[in-house]
């Protein structure tokens, strides 16, 4: 049992920031670790397995090494998480992703190339375009697959229990994180975004039981902490990866004040604000049709109709719920998906009366340059002159 | 004596032309000056520095052999011009002449970078050349130089005194110098800015190098070869042993004239 | 040039009611400019390098042409990609405030969009006649640099960076370069020494490719009337005309008592005044 | 003697023709999409369904026009598409923010025609916004996207093929609902069959390059593949193949080539940027080297019989088996079509670096090549990124091999300093190897 709220929180700082050592640590206790790109790959089936997944991320360590494994245009995020592969991760039992963006598919190929995850990787064929009906039978034949590979792994069948017992833990992590989040929508919070960007960070990185004990130990002990009024103007976030925690703590370091109260990216509410159904008999199904339902990464938001794009709508709910006076589009520098979903987004913004700042983002970060383009875009919303 | 040929060699680079007076494979002297935008003048320049260095009238001059970017513009009509190498060849010819034992040469030059590896006789093999977000790499270091208010020699020295780890941007040299110096405007001490953009060249030297079949002795030629804290920092990137050759910014002037018979008589 | 200290003799400041400083820490200039009762009384400037280094040489190449010690200025506001380094500033203003404040200031309240071209960055501002920034966008990552890159050009072949401008308006032709990263641009710009372009066909390619660069970022911001120029690149008149061709619209002509490059110091020295009195009042 | 190609005349018509037909309409139905896309089941609505195709009409427009081409992709830039996206697709947007459109006939008109429906494919990432965008941009046009997973030998694969399959037959309940017209199975297969063929002649006719010399080279394949990029469906364009497969057939029994000093030959990877830069070519053709092969045009309209015992070869498919394929219900079609694109050489490298690995290998070894030239197009995701830099790492030791930086529609991002200097290293390497290993 920890002391107080802020030692949970630094508990999970600790383990963004040593990733390495904490995958290590489960695999000396005697978990298979399987590293996995994106938000696509079914985890519970992982979990199920018996393997714990922990999610591939940037290393923020400067890599022009990756240069000569994947081509200079690609996003620093690919890159970066290339380089884990090339560095320090040769540890993981296994690699897997589920067909993303050709960025990301090219991280995974050089990890399989290069690195010598050849023989220990799966790449689940997952629809570049979810919103169709063959695309929900075909991930459900691809999930077929992937089982089947991971029994042949831990040489034992994974039975419908094991999935149940899976989707459970994995939604009561989902549960907790949405009820963390929540407390950013009032004016007065025991926490602040930065904090829980730190704690959603540290879900994707972590066994999941584990985790889920923390994060019920720090809700219970927010409730008890006094509710302090998060300052200034509302900031919400969205875009591409970013598991930069730099750029959230500067947002509420800003000269004049700031709060962050929201994160849309795939890094943050796109990888849990969603619940697989527990109740039902096909498992594989559930999880499917729980995946394509949620809000959807820009590469793999094809709407059929009229070019609308799905994300949007869960964006227009976020800041009707939790009213931003200002969203901050983030997105890796060289992505395309991203990009040009903003351009599409921006005249919504512009319609709602809520003012955005582009920022890119590189393996690292200008400060200095962020932050006064933060401030100055504060002082826009509140209308000051300096 | 007489009957020996003294010859120059002239690499016109896309930043400096260096000029290499030769005799039978003796280096008599040599000279550096900025390519500016005239070759032909620049090499002029950069040849009668030389000769006055070594105090030999030009009358003795037999010839001029020409390499580099430029090289092929290179006419300086009092002189006749004796040959034009590739500079790929003149790098292998010239790295091989200055180390015998040497099979890669790694270029680090103002605008280019190129590895280069040859036979047991200083014949081309291969050559890798630089992506083009990597341009500029030799200008990058000057601008640098010139921005921190210092001297070649002590931005590496500075470099060296590094005691944090950090890093700059790494598409290109562009965006490394604008976060240097956001680095910089962060409070972040210039040791350790430096010792960033020297790991950044070379890590973009070190990631060209991996396509390349990368065989010992690998030597270094281009002026930023004389940088320390570069030095310090390639053998680790390649995971190979490397060493500075003499006089590493001269390699293809004195390559070219190696090709050409190295000023000895037929 | 680059380094350079002026002053107004006629102002007497020890009978002044308010003397407040900017400070600039610029990526490749540092501005200080001392205002005495709002009065412009003495600037200088010198190469940014360490920017704390920096903002001390300046202030000192300032003072030192005057009996004025730190401890007379009243109120001191930094600004510039390194304020935060300046250790004698009492607070410190973004450039972009800055630069919408002492656009205004210099050319008065029509002013609406404030292009500010200097050595590392790129920003396009947009401000009412109040100089409150409505809206401003920031050069993208592969545009930075502009300002430097022409200077490092300049050094290439052999030209000071002052003339290089105006040799680019001495051609009707301009060589082709890309317009999209300042280093292709250079590569190419070398190589075509190399088929004997004439000198001035390629430095005014250059100069027009990064007029095109600028442009592009301005019009996606857009640019609307009164638009004023400011930042080092301000003076490179083969800039100013090709940007002013591409765009279609003319600059506001400098000012001869104002420099364009102290344009931002300026501002913060405002902002330094308004905060004196508004504290004294 | 250089040998001149009589049937260019009716290509180039045939390809002016199509845009014709899209600008003007005629009174038939307008589709917008991708050329990556199978384009049979357009033609069951009738064949007076025109269509314009993405990639074939930018590059054709960039050739075309190449001051204009510029202005649209700053018009694009301006409009908020990001410098680094796709130039193919920032031309295209900027065409419809400019509101004009300019075709291969060397017209220009203003109002860009919209289409009546979007039929498209997710080819990358930036391919499936581009068409979102521009029904955003036009008001919101019905657009339907098609997902070709796969890569590697996916048209082997019953599970990938069935999924296509199945979106393709969902597209036409779509087609019918969004235009309200009839779909025509009869119409349809008939599409259906000339799309094949057209592909599998089109294949033969580079396959015919393994000869020395090689009767075409990569010029006169760029400009002879337009028709069937634009579109292969029609009866017409199974004539014109096949008029050309006989011409070239005869060049080759007769010893003749468009260029015959082939001294070097070049195998090439990389989206035919010598087309736009003609300095470069000048280059390799001042050497008597000569592209005989290249991925981008033999495998984007083209079908070989690919992957064979495990290993790939560009030997091209029978034109007789085309016309003893079962096409006898929609079903069967569609899956035919689904198969004969999913084995497009392009796709399956695309997406998988093995096949793409084997390919190169195949090409190398079958096309009798002296020297590897890769030459990525750097706004382009999707240009077999994923076997540049692996190919470099097997081919270099083995033949003169050099990348460099290009882009074939947006000169400002093309390398063209590097790329000239790295095609004369190149050349240089090919005579090192000619003479047995050193220069």
């Amino acid at each position: 049992m920890m002391k107080d709220s802020n030692s949970i929180i630094e508990y999970f700082q600790h383990i963004t920031d040593h990733t390495q050592e904490y995958a290590q640590s489960l695999q000396s206790k005697g978990h298979l670790v399987a590293g996995y790109m994106c938000t696509h790959v079914p985890e519970e089936i992982l979990y199920a397995a018996g393997i714990v997944p922990v999610r591939v991320l940037s290393s923020h360590d400067s890599q022009a090494m990756t240069r000569s494994y994947i081509h200079e245009t690609y996003c620093s995020f690919s890159h970066d998480c290339a380089y884990r592969g090339l560095t320090y991760y040769d540890f993981f039992d296994l690699i897997v992703t589920g067909s993303s963006c050709i960025h990301m598919g090219e991280a995974f190929n050089t990890w399989v190339r290069f690195a010598g995850f050849k023989e220990k990787s799966f790449l689940i064929s997952y629809p570049h375009i979810i919103h169709t009906k063959p695309a929900a039978g075909f991930i459900v034949e691809s999930f077929k697959e992937f089982k089947q590979y991971l029994e042949d792994i831990v040489h034992k069948s994974i039975t419908d229990e094991d999935i149940e017992r899976a989707i459970k833990i994995y939604n009561h992590t989902r549960r907790l994180l949405i009820q963390l989040w929540e407390f950013l929508r009032y004016k007065e919070s025991p926490i602040t975004g930065a904090e829980v960007a730190i704690v959603t960070l540290a879900s994707q990185l972590m066994e999941k039981k584990e985790f889920n004990q923390l994060l019920e130990e720090l809700i219970q002990k927010l409730q008890s902490v006094p509710r302090k009024n998060l300052p200034g103007v509302r900031l919400m976030v969205s875009g591409g990866a970013c598991d930069d925690l730099r750029i959230f703590d500067l947002m509420e370091k800003l000269d004049n004040s700031a709060s962050l109260v929201f994160v849309d990216t795939c890094t943050a509410t796109r990888y849990f604000w969603f619940e697989v159904p527990e109740d039902r008999t096909d498992k594989l199904q559930t999880i499917a049709e729980a995946y394509i339902a949620r809000i959807p990464c820009p590469a793999k938001d094809n709407f059929p109709g009229t070019g609308e794009k799905k994300r949007f709508r869960f964006i227009q709910q976020f800041i009707e719920d939790f009213k931003p006076d200002g969203v901050v589009l983030l997105y890796q520098r060289f992505c395309s998906p991203q990009p040009m979903d903003i351009v599409g987004l921006k005249p919504i913004l512009n319609n709602l009366g809520i003012p955005s700042l582009e920022l890119e983002l590189d393996t690292t970060l200008p400060i200095t340059q962020f932050q006064t383009q933060l401030e100055t875009f504060v002082n826009i919303i509140t209308g000051v002159a300096s | 004596m007489n009957n020996r040929k003294l010859l120059a060699g002239i690499d016109a680079g896309h930043v400096n032309t260096k000029a290499v007076l030769m005799r039978e494979e003796e280096i008599l002297g040599y000279a550096v000056v900025p390519t500016g935008f005239n070759p032909a003048d620049a090499a002029e320049k950069a040849l009668n520095n030389a000769l006055y260095n070594t105090g030999l009238p030009l009358s003795q001059l037999t010839g001029i052999v020409c390499t580099g970017i430029f090289g092929e513009t290179i006419n300086i009509p009092t002189l006749a011009l004796v040959g034009s190498v590739p500079e790929h060849v003149a790098d292998a010819r010239g790295a091989f002449f200055l180390n015998k034992n040497s099979r890669t040469v790694i270029d680090i030059g103002g605008n280019i970078t190129k590895a280069v590896h040859y036979d047991s006789n200083g014949g081309l093999l291969d050559v890798i050349q630089n992506d083009k977000c990597a341009d500029g790499m030799g200008i990058f270091y000057s601008t640098m130089v010139k921005a921190f208010g210092v001297s070649e020699e002590e931005l590496s020295e500075l470099a060296l005194k590094s005691t944090k780890n950090v890093s700059v941007a790494i598409t290109c040299a562009l965006s490394a110098e604008s976060e240097a110096i956001d680095l910089l405007c962060q409070g972040v001490e210039i040791t350790d800015v430096a010792d960033a953009i020297l790991r950044f060249i070379v890590q973009r030297v070190a990631a060209m190098c991996t396509t390349i079949t990368l065989t010992q002795e690998i030597v270094v030629a281009g002026g930023l070869a004389k940088s320390k804290a570069l030095m310090n920092h390639l053998p680790v990137l390649l995971k190979e042993d490397v060493k500075v050759l003499n006089l590493p910014e001269y390699v293809g002037a004195i390559g070219a004239v190696i090709t050409c018979g190295g000023g000895k008589n037929e | 040039m680059s380094e350079h200290v002026s002053i107004n003799l006629s102002i007497d400041w020890t009978k002044a009611k308010t003397v407040v400083a900017g400070v600039d820490i610029g990526a490749v200039n540092s501005k200080v400019i001392i205002l005495v009762d709002g009065q412009p009384y003495i600037y200088s400037q010198v190469k940014t390098r360490i920017p704390e280094e920096s903002a001390i040489r300046a202030i000192n190449a300032a003072l030192d042409k005057t009996d004025l010690t730190l401890e007379n200025i009243q109120c001191i506001v930094g600004t510039g990609c390194g304020k935060k380094q300046v250790p004698f500033a009492h607070k410190t203003i973004s450039e972009i405030a800055c630069g919408a404040a002492g656009a205004v200031h210099i050319w008065g309240p029509s002013v609406r969009t404030v292009l500010d071209v200097g050595g590392q960055s790129c920003k396009v501002i947009h401000v009412t006649e109040k100089s409150r920034v409505t809206a401003f966008l920031w050069n993208d990552k592969c545009a930075a640099g502009i300002g430097r890159s022409i200077e490092t050009f300049a050094d290439l072949v052999n030209k000071e960076v002052t003339e290089i401008g105006n040799i680019a308006l001495r051609s009707d032709k301009s060589a082709q370069l890309s317009d999209f990263c300042a280093i292709y641009a250079q590569s190419e710009a070398l190589d075509l020494i190399r088929s004997k372009e004439p000198l001035e066909e390629v430095i005014a390619g250059y100069h027009h490719a990064m007029a095109k660069r600028i442009s592009t970022l301005a019009d996606r911001a857009g640019v609307k009337k009164d638009l004023v120029i400011i930042g080092g690149l301000a003076k490179n008149q083969g800039i100013i005309n090709s940007l002013e061709s591409i765009l279609k619209i003319s600059r506001l002509a400098p000012k001869s008592e104002w420099d364009p490059a102290l344009t931002v110091a300026l501002g913060a020295a405002l902002f330094a005044d308004a905060f004196l009195l508004r504290n004294s009042a | 003697m250089a040998y001149n190609i009589k049937s260019w005349g009716a290509f180039k018509d045939y390809q002016s023709t199509c845009y014709r037909n899209y600008v003007e309409g005629y009174g038939g139905l307008r589709c917008m999409g991708s050329t990556w896309s199978p384009l049979a089941p357009l033609k069951g609505l009738g064949e007076d369904v025109f269509v314009i195709g993405g990639e074939p009409h930018a590059a054709s427009k960039a050739g075309t026009f190449p001051k204009e081409a510029r202005d649209d992709i700053i018009a694009a830039e301006t409009a908020g598409l990001g410098f680094h996206s796709c130039s193919y697709l920032k031309l295209f947007v900027g065409e419809v923010v400019r509101d004009k459109i300019g075709i291969t006939d060397g017209t220009i008109t203003d109002g860009y025609p919209k289409p009546d429906f979007m039929w498209t494919t997710h080819l990358c990432s930036q391919h499936s916004k581009w068409y979102q965008e521009i029904s955003r941009l036009m008001g919101g046009i019905p657009i339907y996207a098609i997902d070709m997973i796969g890569g590697g030998n996916a048209e082997k694969n019953p599970k990938i093929v069935n999924y296509v399959s199945n979106q393709i037959e969902e597209g036409i309940h779509w087609m019918q609902r969004v235009t309200g017209r009839e779909f025509s199975d009869e119409l349809f297969i008939k599409a259906v069959r000339n799309e094949i063929k057209v592909l599998v002649l089109w294949g033969n006719i580079c396959a015919l390059n393994m000869h020395n010399p090689a009767p075409l080279d990569e010029r006169r394949l760029i400009a002879l593949f337009p028709p069937a990029v634009v579109d292969r469906t029609t009866d017409e364009t199974v004539r014109l193949y096949e008029g050309l497969l006989k011409e070239v057939r005869h060049m080759v029994e007769t010893g003749q080539s468009v260029s015959p000093d082939q001294r070097h030959r070049i195998v090439y990877f990389g989206l035919a940027h010598t087309y736009g830069h003609p300095e470069m070519s000048r280059i390799l053709r001042d050497a008597g080297a000569e592209i005989v092969a290249s991925v981008y045009t033999f495998g984007t309209a083209g079908n070989f019989k690919g992957i064979v015992d495990g290993k790939w070869t560009w030997e091209p498919i029978d034109p007789t088996w085309v016309d003893e394929l079962d096409l006898s219900t929609r079903r069967k079609a569609i899956t035919e079509l689904v198969k004969i694109v999913l084995g497009w050489p392009t796709w399956q490298g695309v997406r998988s670096w093995w096949a793409l690995e084997s390919m190169a290998q195949a090409m190398i070894t079958e096309y009798n090549a002296d020297g590897l030239l890769l030459a990525p197009s750097r706004s382009c995701e999707t240009d077999f990124r994923n076997g540049y830099v692996g190919m470099q790492r097997m081919f270099k030791s083995k033949i003169p091999t050099v990348e460099y930086d290009s882009d074939q529609v947006d000169v400002r991002k093309m390398d063209l300093p590097g790329a000239k200097r790295k095609t004369e290293l190149f050349v240089q390497l090919m005579e090192a190897h000619k003479k047995g290993g050193v220069c």
